[in-house]
């Protein structure tokens, strides 16, 4: 199989063992990523907050590249750029004005045939063959499957899974060996660009988001959002006051990865803030799999 | 968020109802809005609060900037510059210039380090090939709101 | 020579809005063979029709066009002003400007020509129309109602009463429909088994009425007065001849885990069943999916399972050879009174709808719908009375009431508002406080609709006198907390979030109609709305009749419907019914074929076509008695007028009265602008 | 024949419709009642039934200068006659290929169902049907009249 590469600016930075591990396991489930060239940025929340054409404009750019450049779909593996393009799709199907605006804002020809897909779709597609080659499954971990906000919502630009008791995730964990836990605030925003700005914000959401995990006795949390992880990851230190045990983050590729028996350096595991050694070592010692 | 705010979703709707712009753009709920959707997606009327909130900020970044909670000013000017610059958000440029802006240099400083550490963090980033494809985009952008009388969203 | 009037009515401003009627009139006046032509602001009201009628008079008119609303509206009224001044009723006709023209278009130039295009071409035929005679058929006083709810059983009994003779068809094995699970009705909180069951077996009893339980409409043929029913008889399994009632066969049912319908699931029975103590027939039948029986015949085990229903009957009524059987009914008119069943919570909808995931999908268990809690408070129910949670059988401390759950939200659900949930929750939270002292009831609600005969005064006695605590607001989601359901809400008229820790949430979910509603009422040619509620002939006038004639509508099959609409509506049937039963015979138009046996070579292509077999063998003779010729002949009481032998005639000599081919070939001429 | 009716320049097409009383004239009723606007062109003649209609009204309607022609009644199995709607559909059947025979372009001809209850759709047939002869351009005359009305009647018959 073969689809558009669309990184998005945080796989080359605070996410980039998402970048990592999502190119080891696409290459050990036999996905070609071809990256759209010269992709810029999305314009994120700060381009959709401020001036709605520059919005979809900036975000549109990246679709014209893709589709100049022959493909038919472009993974967009972070939740926010995948939202902004998907919205870009969106509007430039159903608001003529915009559509036709588009090519002369852009420099360039504009058709609007690539589909955006996010990563969770990616694998839940692949989840047979994830299962298949799964050499070191996740077995008895449990595993709080985070949605956030931008995957499931709005339903008729994400135009993917049920919005509001979606599966899709829980599904890959399985695949992966692992057992999803069912709690409570799979859907809540984590603060998301408030990182900055404000992030007493952010360490309140947050916390809500860790205590159920915990209190649903998940071993660690599964995200596919570089700002989900962030937030969860980066900003869990500030979210233990009562000393709390540590929560893993993982990018729902690195747990992908592991149960295909991928190495976690390979994987950028070793970049979490919070770290994940514990609980693979105690995977481990119990002989359940994971190195 | 809806609980730091003052106006909430359904408020936001029934003040855009009635006309008052002045009072909602006085205050800083529009700007405290994460856009998570889960208002658009339960409105029982099929009614879309999450675009409205954009355009209302849209509105208040000419018509009101001054009442844009300073951080969050800060962060969206620094972001939009930085892909403006080079045609994506480096993340190193983005706090810098956050922090100019903002003064708060000390914030976070503790985390360099351990970001640097992680390959988290990398120095100022070159441009993209086609970073004047992204500049046109801001100019024409720019362009149109100046044609529908609007003043220009300065990053 | 044609002398013709036309009358051009602007419906107020229905059609002078878009139509300049007064530019039609006088086009048409120019019109050949027109001797008269005005505009009138509203030509069905009397001094309109006066204006008609002294028209036909001063005028000496032949024929009569009124350029106004559709006929199906006003045809009738306006033949009656022409026969009123003289005229042949069948001599005037409507050119429809309003529903096919001025509603229809915006721009006034292009409406205005085309009606004076539609009144050309109804002057055009009008100038070939001939004076025709009313048909009288005989009407069959026997009136089938199909369903056995409280509207379809006060429906049969004030017809019964009225002297008719009625058919109840119900397709469950008990009739009393939703009423019968209801445990107290608001606003006067009696007891619904209380007030209905004496009905019930009033039905039973009444020799007027014929009833077929566990039955279903197969098919309806026929016309107002005289219609065919044939009604299926699903097997039972259980001969109702020789079953007494005791009920002996279900005490030894090995299958005794099944969920219950009538307690909305929430209680179990067994495989051979009486829904409920008071059902009417009190006659077991046999559930074949969930049957030992036949559970192990359908897996093609050929030696015969259990039968123990069958040993334990002393009467041997056990039947589980039992075929669907059918039977034919004539009846002179149809009541259709179907009721509603309630939109599901569950994950799965139907088309076009969406489920609440944000409140569980149905998966919580102590979140229910309207009517398991009706069954948790009633008597009968599976808790005898006592309100206790599904899951763990305590009795909930408190219990979050949520209004229009899928009414009123375009989004999800459908728009409308099912109009008795304000009340019945209002009857929960009463029932819930006289039940559980010191419980805590809080409802969520949008508004709160409470127009009706001490309606407002009851919801007003929830809050009030009992205690309930009602939030403006909706709840965006609830999720299992431990034991109890967390519930966040809004509360809009104080401005701030709720969380509520809810020990049960109540969902009053949307009315909506019978399921197959849509088959049924396609088998009766009446018509629905999008929705699948049948409509009413006309909203305000006509609100019992169908479009079909013959066919009336009763209770929750044509919009959302609480007991006393329903009942209301049911006498409002019984009464049109009645009325019509109070003829000896019916008059018809006279569309109907008639053939020219001069030219009729006796082929009986018609006779093949024709769906009513209308069609009869006429032996023309001459004066000594020598058979000249077999020709066909119309039945005039049995053709319907549907003028298929007329297009199939090859020799062109059957025609349709009022519909001839000289008639239609001068609207087609007239639409192109030839007149002749 | 009448000279085609022109307005602002641009084409617009005489559409001729044989309607059935119980469904689509109902139908039409209901656009009318919702208020469904809809293109100006179409002509409603009314026959109580689908059954009713001749072929020959038809080709009439074309040769009187309709531009094109909507047949429109109940759907299967829902005739207010219970089966008139299937003579006519069996008429039609034959009839179509009659229609190309002469040199009508079948695409000037628009059969649907349209029950009492489809307002809407009756709109959509309407401005489809419009649509779809206003890019035909006008009707002139029978392309193949090689044979006269009289013969095709025969043919028809």
């Amino acid at each position: 199989m073969k689809i558009g590469y669309y990184p998005g600016c945080s796989l080359h930075g605070t996410a980039r063992e998402l970048d990592e591990s999502l190119r080891a396991v696409s290459a050990a489930l036999g996905v070609h990523l071809q990256e759209v060239e010269d992709w810029s940025c999305c314009g994120a929340t700060s381009g959709h907050a401020t001036d709605h054409l520059l919005s979809v404009a900036l975000a549109a750019r990246n679709l014209a590249l893709a589709e100049a450049q022959g493909m038919d779909q472009v993974l967009a593996p972070c939740a926010a750029c995948f939202s902004r393009l998907a919205s870009a799709r969106h509007e430039a199907r159903n608001d003529a004005e915009i559509r036709e605006k588009l090519p002369e804002l852009l420099g360039l020809p504009f058709t609007n045939t690539v589909a955006v897909r996010n990563l969770v779709d990616l694998l839940r597609g692949l989840a047979p063959e994830i299962k298949a080659k799964a050499t070191k499954p996740l077995q008895g971990m449990k595993v709080a499957c985070y949605y956030g906000c931008l995957l499931v919502r709005p339903p008729e630009v994400a135009d993917f899974d049920d919005p509001e008791q979606p599966t899709s995730m829980e599904e890959v964990v399985k695949a992966a060996g692992g057992t999803p836990v069912t709690w409570n605030h799979r859907m809540d925003c984590c603060g998301g660009a408030f990182s900055l700005s404000r992030t007493g914000s952010v360490i309140r959401l947050g916390r809500a988001i860790l205590d159920d995990a915990r209190t649903a006795g998940a071993d660690a949390i599964a995200v596919a959002c570089p700002m989900c992880h962030s937030n969860l990851d980066f900003r869990q230190s500030a979210m233990a006051l009562r000393g709390e045990a540590p929560m893993p983050i993982f990018f729902l590729t690195e747990l992908v990865g592991l149960a295909l028996g991928l190495e976690p350096k390979a994987l950028g595991i070793r970049r979490h803030f919070v770290s994940a050694a514990p609980l693979l070592e105690r995977q481990c010692a119990a002989g359940k799999g994971v190195s | 968020m809806a609980g730091e705010t003052r106006f909430r979703p359904h408020d936001v709707m029934r003040m855009v109802q009635r006309d008052q712009r002045a009072r909602l753009l006085a205050d800083d709920s529009i700007w405290l809005c994460l856009t998570c959707e889960t208002c658009t997606a339960r409105c029982p009327n099929g009614l879309d609060p999450a675009r409205v909130v954009d355009a209302l900020r849209e509105l208040s970044m000419t018509e009101a900037p001054g009442r844009i909670p300073k951080a969050i000013a800060a962060f969206h000017r620094s972001f939009l510059e930085e892909v403006k610059r080079t045609g994506r958000m480096g993340e190193f440029g983005l706090v810098l210039r956050y922090k100019l802006r903002t003064g708060q240099f000390m914030k976070d400083v503790g985390a360099v380090p351990s970001m640097v550490r992680r390959g988290k963090l990398k120095p100022l980033a070159p441009s993209i090939k086609g970073v004047k494809g992204v500049r046109r985009i801001f100019e024409k952008c720019a362009e149109a709101r100046r044609a529908n009388g609007q003043e220009e969203v300065r990053p | 020579m044609a002398r013709i009037g036309v009358f051009v009515c602007h419906c107020g401003e229905n059609i002078g809005r878009t139509v300049d009627c007064t530019k039609v009139a006088e086009a048409l006046k120019n019109h050949p063979g027109v001797v008269e032509s005005v505009d009138y602001k509203y030509m069905c009201s009397d001094p309109g029709q006066a204006l008609i009628k002294q028209s036909i008079a001063e005028k000496n008119l032949t024929g009569v066009v009124v350029a106004a609303c559709s006929p199906h509206m006003h045809e009738k009224t306006f033949r009656r002003a022409a026969f009123g001044g003289g005229l042949n009723p069948f001599l005037c006709e409507m050119a429809n400007v309003r529903e096919h023209c001025s509603w229809i278009h915006e721009d006034k130039e292009k409406a205005t020509e085309k009606a004076i295009a539609i009144g050309r071409t109804i002057v055009e035929k009008v100038k070939r129309n001939v004076p025709l005679e009313t048909i009288r058929i005989p009407v069959t006083k026997r009136a089938l109602v199909i369903g056995g709810g409280i509207a379809g059983i006060q429906a049969a009994l004030d017809l019964a009463d009225g002297g008719a003779e009625v058919i109840l068809v119900e397709k469950e094995p008990s009739i009393g429909g939703h009423m019968s699970q209801l445990s107290e009705t608001f606003p006067t909180l009696d007891c619904s088994q209380c007030i209905l069951t004496p009905r019930m077996v009033e039905v039973y009893q009444h020799p007027n009425i014929k009833l077929y339980s566990y039955s279903e409409l197969e098919s309806l043929e026929g016309y107002i007065g005289n219609f065919k029913a044939t009604i299926r008889k699903k097997a039972r399994s259980v001969n109702e001849e020789l079953c007494n009632g005791c009920g002996a066969c279900t005490q030894v049912c090995i299958q005794k885990k099944i969920p219950s319908e009538f307690d909305a699931g929430l209680g179990k029975r067994t495989a051979i069943y009486v829904p409920f103590p008071q059902a009417v027939p009190n006659i077991p039948v046999i559930d074949r999916k969930n049957c030992a029986r036949f559970k192990a015949k359908a897996k093609g085990i050929l030696k015969e399972a259990c039968g123990k229903c069958a040993e334990a009957c002393l009467k041997g009524a056990v039947d589980f050879d039992q075929e669907d059987r059918f039977v034919t009914e004539e009846v002179g008119a149809v009541v259709v009174a179907t009721g509603y069943q309630l939109y599901t919570i569950g994950k799965d909808q139907p088309e076009g709808l969406q489920g609440y995931g944000e409140y569980g999908y149905g998966t919580i268990p102590d979140v229910i719908d309207g009517l398991q809690f009706e069954r948790l408070a009633s008597a009968s129910g599976p808790t005898g009375g006592q309100i206790l949670r599904p899951s763990d059988g305590k009795p909930p401390k408190t219990i979050v009431f949520l209004q229009c759950i899928g009414s009123r939200d375009p989004q999800k659900g459908i728009e409308y508002c099912s109009k008795i949930c304000c009340m019945y929750v209002a009857k929960h939270t009463m029932l819930y406080k006289h039940k559980v002292h010191g419980g805590k009831a809080v409802v969520f609600y949008m508004d709160i609709r409470a127009a009706g005969k001490g309606y407002e005064e009851f919801s007003r006695r929830a809050i009030e006198e009992d205690g309930a605590i009602y939030i403006r607001g909706r709840v965006s989601r609830m999720y299992r907390d431990g034991q109890t359901i967390k519930v966040q809400g809004f509360d809009t008229l104080a401005g701030e979030p709720v969380e509520i820790d809810a020990d049960m949430v109540v969902l009053a979910t949307a009315m909506r109609p019978q399921p197959g509603i849509e088959t049924l009422a396609q088998k009766l040619s009446v018509s629905y709305d999008r929705h699948g509620f049948i409509n009413e002939a006309h909203p305000k006038l006509r609100p019992v009749e169908t479009n079909t004639a013959g066919i009336f509508v009763a209770g929750a099959c044509q919009s959302p419907r609480d007991i006393p609409d329903a009942v209301a509506m049911a006498s409002a049937t019984a009464a049109k019914v009645l009325g019509l039963f109070s003829k000896d015979q019916l008059e018809r138009e006279p569309t109907v074929a008639k053939v020219n046996q001069d030219l009729c070579a006796g082929c009986f292509s018609c006779e093949h076509v024709c769906p009513y077999g209308a069609v009869e063998h006429k032996e023309i003779r001459d004066r000594k008695g020598v058979l000249l010729k077999i020709v066909a002949e119309v039945n005039g009481g049995v053709c319907q007028g549907c003028g298929t032998c007329q297009a199939t005639c090859p020799s062109k000599s059957v025609e349709l009265q009022g519909f001839t081919d000289e008639q239609i070939y001068s609207e087609i001429n007239a639409l192109a602008g030839c007149v002749e | 024949m009448q000279e085609k009716s022109k307005s602002d320049g641009a084409f617009e097409p005489k559409l001729t419709a044989f309607v059935c009383n119980w469904c689509t004239y109902t139908g039409a009723d209901l656009a009318g009642t919702s208020r469904l606007q809809m293109a100006t062109n179409v002509r409603i003649i009314r026959l109580p039934c689908t059954g009713r209609i001749d072929p020959l009204f038809i080709l009439k309607a074309f040769e009187r200068g309709a531009d094109g022609v909507i047949v429109s009644g109940c759907h299967p199995a829902d005739c207010h006659y219970t089966s008139g709607n299937y003579h006519a559909r069996r008429r039609f059947a034959v009839f179509n290929d009659l229609m190309e025979f002469v040199g009508i372009d079948p695409g000037r001809l628009t059969f649907s169902w349209v029950s009492a209850s489809e307002g809407a759709k009756w709109r959509d047939v309407v401005n489809e049907a419009t649509s779809k002869v206003k890019a035909l351009g006008p009707f002139t005359t029978y392309p193949n009249a090689g044979l006269a009305l009289g013969e095709v009647a025969h043919a028809s018959a």
